[in-house]
């Protein structure tokens, strides 16, 4: 019997919201599936578009995108920024087919513990139900095969 | 060639218990560029930090990872740890396997197999990591106390007596925020305006504060040491230079049915008025919402009587441009919105009364001199009904915390009734005795055993009139029945709430407020009168519920660390700020509009005689506070950001 | 007098008079159907110039040739509304001070060549503010739409199958007026964001970027379209984005010089529906 | 007489192949663009194409390909070396300039050195050409000295028949020759005319043309600078031509492994010259596509003693600003008379 399917979510979080969230979420002993790695920046500002791809590239079943609610941001409107990107870069993603499940965009505050323990455990869900991403794990896979010629 | 040593932190049995780090430490002795992996229990401690110290030393090391709690816990610890072996603190980097990982999942195996592939991809990280300096930046010395409380006017002397400069600013027309509303104040039963108002005054008066009442701030930029703050002084129409206080004025205004604030509704006020008799600075404004002249055109009445021509109807709010190093929240609290609470019929039943209208009928300042009569008729109750709870420890009603000081003011208003009324008989309805505190538990046990308190463990559930009494239906849970009072008077001891507006606030500072509108503390234990940003700190109650003990001493805690901060000539800053390569520069200026700070210039690249060849973006590393937006934005990858570049995170995506 | 000639005179008395030191325009091509640009220093060669339904290309980019501008003289340009727009885009993001171009603007409507009033690039602010509602009611492409009603797996095949066959010849970029970075992306190797193999994972990554690169400056101008050897539809997935940033944050790229960019520019009350 | 390979026997003619175990390739035309590659049958193919947009040369050097996967270990890196399969190959209606220019291209890959990932392919491969009886307005082997029926590069040679029924079979190599003996019961003894070959204009003299250009004083004409001055830089023209052959080695993976590729470039981007130091020798677009003239017409042919052009006439064809080697020799021999 092969291994049940256990996503692989990546989630790029800024450190001053989603990040001091997902603390939160420890120091308060919530549980949420290991899926999810995260990686911290300062500010959702700073997370680009490339990220997500890379994060693909690396095999991820999905990503989170998280960082502080509008109004929030510690650097006053990075988020806002950040929201714009995500608008467009989601809309680019969704009509070249990358489904709506495999990318989501969240805003947990430092005080959201339990709204971070609880997406983890829902978006897990979610992919664990879409299975892996198979389209793309093709295309991965090409890039370690001989040319068909 | 990287050597790059892993330490991964037991954390007593914390992470141990989850990750077994022994298997951690094998996975990374295996990975490239990994000269040594160990283990130890707390590598926090002492002698934790010196071992990873020895080994910096020892194999040379060109970075360090500690596999431990979470970065905003210790990362400065192990980064100064590695200051002092020798090693540029900035090739040290936390990987996160407490908070984010043992503590939240059950199952060994996979925590084990998530704690490794987090630790490796900030060793993929760490391997990219560069040296960096501190930034020296200048530090302001003068402070700014939001709220003329008594938490702002202690922070503020405190800070002024040291010698450093401060600006109070008050949103009212005078200072003494909620204390000076107060009859008496617990345990002591000293009569609050009288240890109050000398503190207003002495800060009115200090050469080192300069106050700005009637005022809110409009904007804050900038950051620790460095912060520019506009303060908007709304206009008072009121010279205050001319003014001097004779009050002609307010006898003469024809609009005096104004609902008073200071006396929570229990007497009225003028249009231009203090709000209170000791007010500081004792000199009136014009509510200009409730100014005939304002509203029709017409009275000027003020004007005519004023005798040094103080009034003037033209006056403009006014902003101010402050130059400011620290600054000390201290804006307090309310009082709940008691329409919440239909069932307790306040509004509807004129003796239905908060906790603080309370007080003003104690106060021998207030409406009625201090005699407590019913608002309805003017008679004395013989009957009062206390209860306790309403709103707080609630989470129907949106509040799950508790307000602290309800336990004790309702114990000292059935003392106040009784010694103001010797044969009165109150009846308090709680759901705890909350009485931690010194002489707390003494004073509530006097309430009961000297005045009489009649304390019954229970809710209410009913209140309604009846034959001129408000009948008071709850439960006494103690003796297991209903019990079923006719009062005189009813008061509800309404939860604390933060300012209405401070979560607008909290945006304007750039700090973090709760679900309730409390501001964050930086740490909860360890770090509680500071803010997640660096040179903003708390005081008393608009961070949570607190008496006026406590708001004094974290007052004062404020006042230490902003004088701590002043003791410097320069402040030391992360150098996690952004950097442009010119070369690949196109100059589109989308960075400068997408930075925050205004802390991107542009700069004429020109050749050797001076020519322009073009224009580049350069970073002004003291205003650049390393959000990395512009990093983003940048669609060449020109910019990028010191501690989190392009190829930092590229290395840890690729590494998980 | 036809269009043609109207232009060539201008363009002539531009050159004459010595207010321009170049025009940028449209001459023949290898084929009768074919226009190439050419550039005219002199006001003998101005007969070389061809105004017809065939010219079709943005010469907008041209403008950034290096050095072109720097001696501050002026540069005529022949110009569709779209080309205007994209002139703006320049402007806006400082890359060439609308000052110095004086456009030849002209519409092709059907296989009519129509002249367009105006010089300067602010001076077809009407015709852009019309294009502008034209573009928000104008029905999107053909295949767009059957994208849009595709399941996101049929989706990915699509552009999977699209994107297999790019070359990464860069000919979409070398032949965007927008794509002017000194360095590409793509070209930064430290880190290497986008794989630079032709293998359609890289040319996934490099298409995506390149759209969203483009997103709210692209002008549709169909030159990359165009362009691409291997017939990669890039039209819908800028078209997308154009889609995008109008209905979000009502952005038409290139309405004035002024325009912010709209991904370094943002409302607090800008919409977020799709956010958790 | 001759053979003739009638149409109607095409799908025997593959399968035939096919069962053999060898890999079936022709020309194939999907979302408005064409090229090569291996198709189950004939149906697949498209024969009316006078020539395809990409070129015969990516069945023997693809855009990219893996030359070697590695894995970091903590003291040694292990590698392990991709080699094309030396499963055979037919490719079936190739064009002769197509054909030709693969001939061109073995003397270059046989140089310095010898380039396995090309001579696998090549050795493995049949050419079966077939002769243009049609061009279009770009077309201009006979200027380059080759024709539309050129059995330069071909194993195999095939003539349209008049009727548009067939083809004249004509074994050019010992290769064609084995590949025509397992459908040898298909090809029929005939007399048969062939259609008549297209005819291609010659447009230029392309011996005055390489005179220019081998004299060292036009190296810095003006006439670079003009004849170039609305080229774009984009990689089209290189990416589409049979001959060109440049490439670019790039390492792709992350800490734990990766893979070594071999990746087309161009002469006519920036970045192929450029310097780590920011210095670029080739810092203008005219000293680009200057470059990609002289290297075809005059380098390449000092060393092997040909010209590496076969006049399929893509880059002209599929140029965004309608430029190309026509032009620019067109140019030159006008100059030099």
């Amino acid at each position: 019997m092969s291994e049940p399917f256990e996503p692989k979510i990546v989630a790029f979080v800024c450190t001053y919201c989603t990040y001091a969230g997902a603390d939160l979420a420890g120091t308060s002993r919530l549980k949420y599936p290991p899926n999810v790695r995260i990686v911290r920046l300062p500010c959702t500002g700073r997370i680009s578009p490339m990220f997500i791809l890379k994060a693909f590239q690396k095999g991820a079943d999905g990503v989170l995108v998280s960082g502080c609610h509008p109004g929030d941001c510690h650097f006053d409107h990075g988020n806002y920024h950040a929201r714009r990107r995500w608008t467009a870069f989601n809309a680019l993603l969704q009509f070249t087919g990358v489904p709506e499940e495999r990318v989501k965009f969240s805003w947990i505050s430092a005080a959201e513990g339990i709204k971070f323990a609880e997406l983890i455990d829902s978006i897990t869900e979610e992919i664990r139900t879409a299975g892996p991403f198979e389209q793309y794990h093709k295309l991965i896979a090409e890039t370690g095969s001989a040319a068909s010629v | 060639m990287a050597k790059i040593g892993v330490f991964v932190c037991h954390c007593g049995e914390n992470i141990a218990a989850k990750v077994d780090c022994t298997k951690l430490v094998a996975a990374m002795e295996g990975h490239p560029g990994v000269a040594i992996a160990h283990e130890y229990k707390y590598f926090c401690s002492e002698p934790g930090q010196e071992s990873i110290k020895k080994a910096v030393a020892e194999y040379g090391l060109t970075g360090v990872i500690v596999a431990a709690c979470s970065p905003r816990m210790h990362e400065a610890t192990f980064r100064t740890a590695c200051a002092e072996a020798g090693l540029n603190p900035y090739l040290c980097e936390i990987a996160n396997i407490r908070e984010q990982c043992s503590w939240v999942h059950n199952d060994g195996e996979q925590a084990t197999r998530k704690a490794i592939e987090i630790t490796r991809s900030l060793v993929e990280k760490v391997k990219r990591n560069n040296e960096l300096q501190p930034i020296e930046v200048p530090v302001t010395r003068r402070a700014l106390v939001i709220g003329g409380g008594i938490a702002g006017i202690q922070a503020a002397l405190d800070i002024a007596n040291a010698g450093g400069e401060v600006v109070l600013v008050e949103r009212e027309a005078s200072l003494g925020g909620h204390m000076a509303q107060l009859s008496e104040t617990f345990p002591t039963l000293d009569c609050s305006q009288c240890i109050m108002t000398p503190r207003m005054v002495e800060a009115a008066r200090h050469p080192k504060i300069r106050l700005l009442t009637y005022s809110e701030i409009e904007k804050v930029e900038g950051f620790i040491g460095n912060f520019n703050v506009t303060v908007r002084q709304k206009a008072r129409f009121v010279d205050m230079n001319l003014c001097t206080g004779c009050g002609e004025c307010m006898q003469k205004c024809p609009a005096k049915k104004i609902s008073g604030e200071f006396d929570c509704g229990l007497a009225n006020r003028t249009a231009i008025y203090t709000p209170f008799a000791q007010a500081v600075p004792n000199k009136p404004v014009i509510d200009s919402e409730h100014c005939i002249f304002f509203k029709n055109g017409k009275c000027k009445a003020c004007q005519r009587v004023c005798p040094t021509d103080a009034i003037n109807f033209e006056m403009e709010d006014e902003l101010v441009e402050l130059e400011i190093g620290a600054i000390v929240v201290a804006t307090g609290f309310q009082v709940q919105n008691t329409a919440l609470y239909g069932e307790y019929g306040y509004g509807r039943y004129p003796d239905v009364l908060t906790g603080l209208q309370f007080e003003r009928l104690a106060s021998a300042s207030g409406p009625t001199g201090g005699k407590i009569t019913r608002p309805s008729d003017g008679k004395e109750p013989e009957t009062i009904v206390f209860i306790q709870c309403a709103g707080s420890r609630d989470p129907s009603k949106g509040i799950a915390y508790c307000s602290k000081i309800c336990c004790m003011y309702t114990a000292k208003h059935a003392m106040l009734y009784r010694h103001k009324n010797h044969d009165g008989n109150s009846r308090i309805f709680y759901m705890d005795i909350r009485a931690a505190g010194k002489g707390y538990d003494e004073f509530t046990r006097r309430a009961i055993e000297e005045d009489g308190a009649g304390y019954v463990r229970g809710r209410v559930s009913k209140l309604w009139q009846e034959n001129g009494k408000l009948m008071v239906r709850g439960a006494d849970t103690l003796l297991g029945r209903p019990v079923e009072v006719a009062a005189d008077m009813v008061v509800l001891a309404t939860a604390m709430v933060p300012q209405p507006d401070s979560k607008e606030l909290g945006k304007t500072l750039g700090i973090g407020y709760d679900e309730y509108g409390f501001f964050n503390e930086a740490h909860l234990k360890l770090r509680p009168v500071e803010t997640a940003t660096a040179g903003i700190f708390l005081a008393g109650a608009c961070q949570s519920p607190k008496d006026i003990p406590d708001s004094v001493a974290q007052a004062s805690a404020c006042a230490s660390k902003v004088l701590a901060l002043f003791s410097r000539d320069k402040l030391e800053r992360e150098p996690v700020i952004a950097q442009n390569n010119e070369a690949t520069c196109s100059g589109c200026w989308g960075c400068v509009l997408a930075c925050p700070y205004n802390a991107i210039e542009k700069k004429d690249l020109t050749d050797r005689s001076g020519n322009l060849i073009r224009r580049v973006a350069s970073v002004n590393a003291g205003l650049c506070q390393g959000c990395g937006t512009c990093v983003t934005f940048c669609r060449s990858n020109s910019i990028d950001l010191a501690g989190f570049t392009e190829k930092q995170i590229f290395a840890e995506v690729m590494g998980l | 007098m036809s269009i043609q000639e109207q232009y060539r005179s201008r363009a002539k008395e531009l050159l004459g008079e010595g207010s321009v030191k170049m025009v940028i325009g449209y001459g023949v091509g290898t084929t009768a159907t074919r226009r190439r640009p050419i550039f005219i220093t002199s006001p003998d060669e101005t007969d070389r110039l061809v105004l017809d339904a065939s010219c079709r290309t943005n010469l907008a980019g041209y403008l950034l040739r290096e050095g072109l501008l720097a001696d501050q003289k002026s540069i005529a340009v022949f110009l569709l509304p779209d080309g205007v727009r994209a002139l703006n885009i320049l402007a806006a993001e400082s890359q060439l001070a609308t000052a110095q171009i004086v456009v030849l603007g002209f519409e092709i409507k059907g296989e009519e060549v129509k002249p367009l009033e105006g010089t300067a690039a602010g001076d077809f602010s009407a015709i852009i503010a019309e294009r502008k509602e034209q573009r928000k009611a104008q029905p999107s492409h053909e295949m767009a739409v059957k994208l849009e009603e595709m399941t996101p797996a049929e989706r990915f095949a699509f552009w999977e199958k699209e994107f297999s066959r790019c070359i990464k010849c860069y000919a979409c970029r070398a032949a965007c007026p927008m794509c002017w970075c000194r360095r590409c992306v793509v070209d930064n190797n430290q880190p290497q964001w986008v794989n630079t193999s032709s293998h359609t994972l890289g040319n996934l990554e490099w298409n995506l970027v390149r759209a969203f690169h483009l997103a709210g400056r692209c002008v549709e101008c169909g030159n990359c379209s165009e362009a691409c050897p291997v017939n990669i539809p890039l039209h819908l997935l800028n078209g997308r984005m154009t889609d995008e940033v109008l209905t979000a944050f009502d952005h038409y790229p290139g309405a004035d010089e002024q325009q912010e960019p709209v991904l370094a520019s943002f409302r607090k009350d800008d919409p977020e529906t799709f956010i958790l | 007489m001759t053979k003739i390979l009638y149409s109607d026997d095409l799908t025997t003619c593959f399968s035939t192949w096919r069962k053999e175990g060898i890999m079936t390739f022709g020309p194939v035309q999907e979302a408005g663009n064409s090229g090569f590659r291996e198709v189950q049958d004939e149906k697949e193919l498209d024969m009316n194409l006078i020539l395809t947009s990409r070129t015969l040369k990516e069945l023997f050097f693809p855009r990219t390909e893996p030359m070697l996967s590695y894995s970091i270990g903590k003291q040694q890196i292990e590698t392990s070396e991709f080699l094309p399969s030396e499963k055979p190959c037919i490719i079936f209606g190739a064009r002769p300039c197509d054909a030709a220019g693969m001939a061109m291209d073995d003397e270059l890959f046989n140089w310095d050195y010898r380039d396995e990932y090309w001579f696998r392919r090549r050795s493995r491969s049949v050419i079966m050409t077939i002769a243009c009886s049609t061009s279009d307005d770009f077309c201009m082997c006979t200027s380059l000295g080759l024709g539309p029926d050129s059995a330069k590069g071909s194993d195999v040679l095939l003539r349209p028949l008049a009727s548009g029924k067939g083809w004249l079979v004509e074994e050019l190599t010992e290769k064609g020759d084995k590949a025509l003996q397992s459908i040898a019961s298909l090809l029929k003894e005939g007399t048969e005319e062939a259609a008549p070959t297209a005819e291609v204009p010659v447009l230029f003299d392309l011996e005055a043309c390489t005179t220019w250009l081998a004299d060292p004083e036009n190296f810095e004409s003006h006439f670079w600078k003009e004849i170039s001055e609305r080229c774009i830089g984009c990689g089209t023209c290189t990416y589409l031509c049979p001959t060109c052959h440049c490439f670019d080695i790039q390492d792709e993976g992350d800490t734990y492994e990766g893979i070594r590729r071999k990746n087309w470039d161009s002469c006519s981007f920036q970045l192929f010259t450029m310097h780590t130091s920011g210095h670029n020798p080739r810092n203008t677009q005219s000293a680009r596509w200057r470059q990609r003239i002289m290297h075809k017409f005059n380098y390449f042919s000092l060393k092997f003693s040909v010209n590496s052009c076969t006049g399929c006439g893509r880059c002209t064809r599929e140029c965004p600003v309608d430029m190309g080697v026509r032009e620019t020799l067109q140019a030159i021999s006008t100059l030099q008379k």
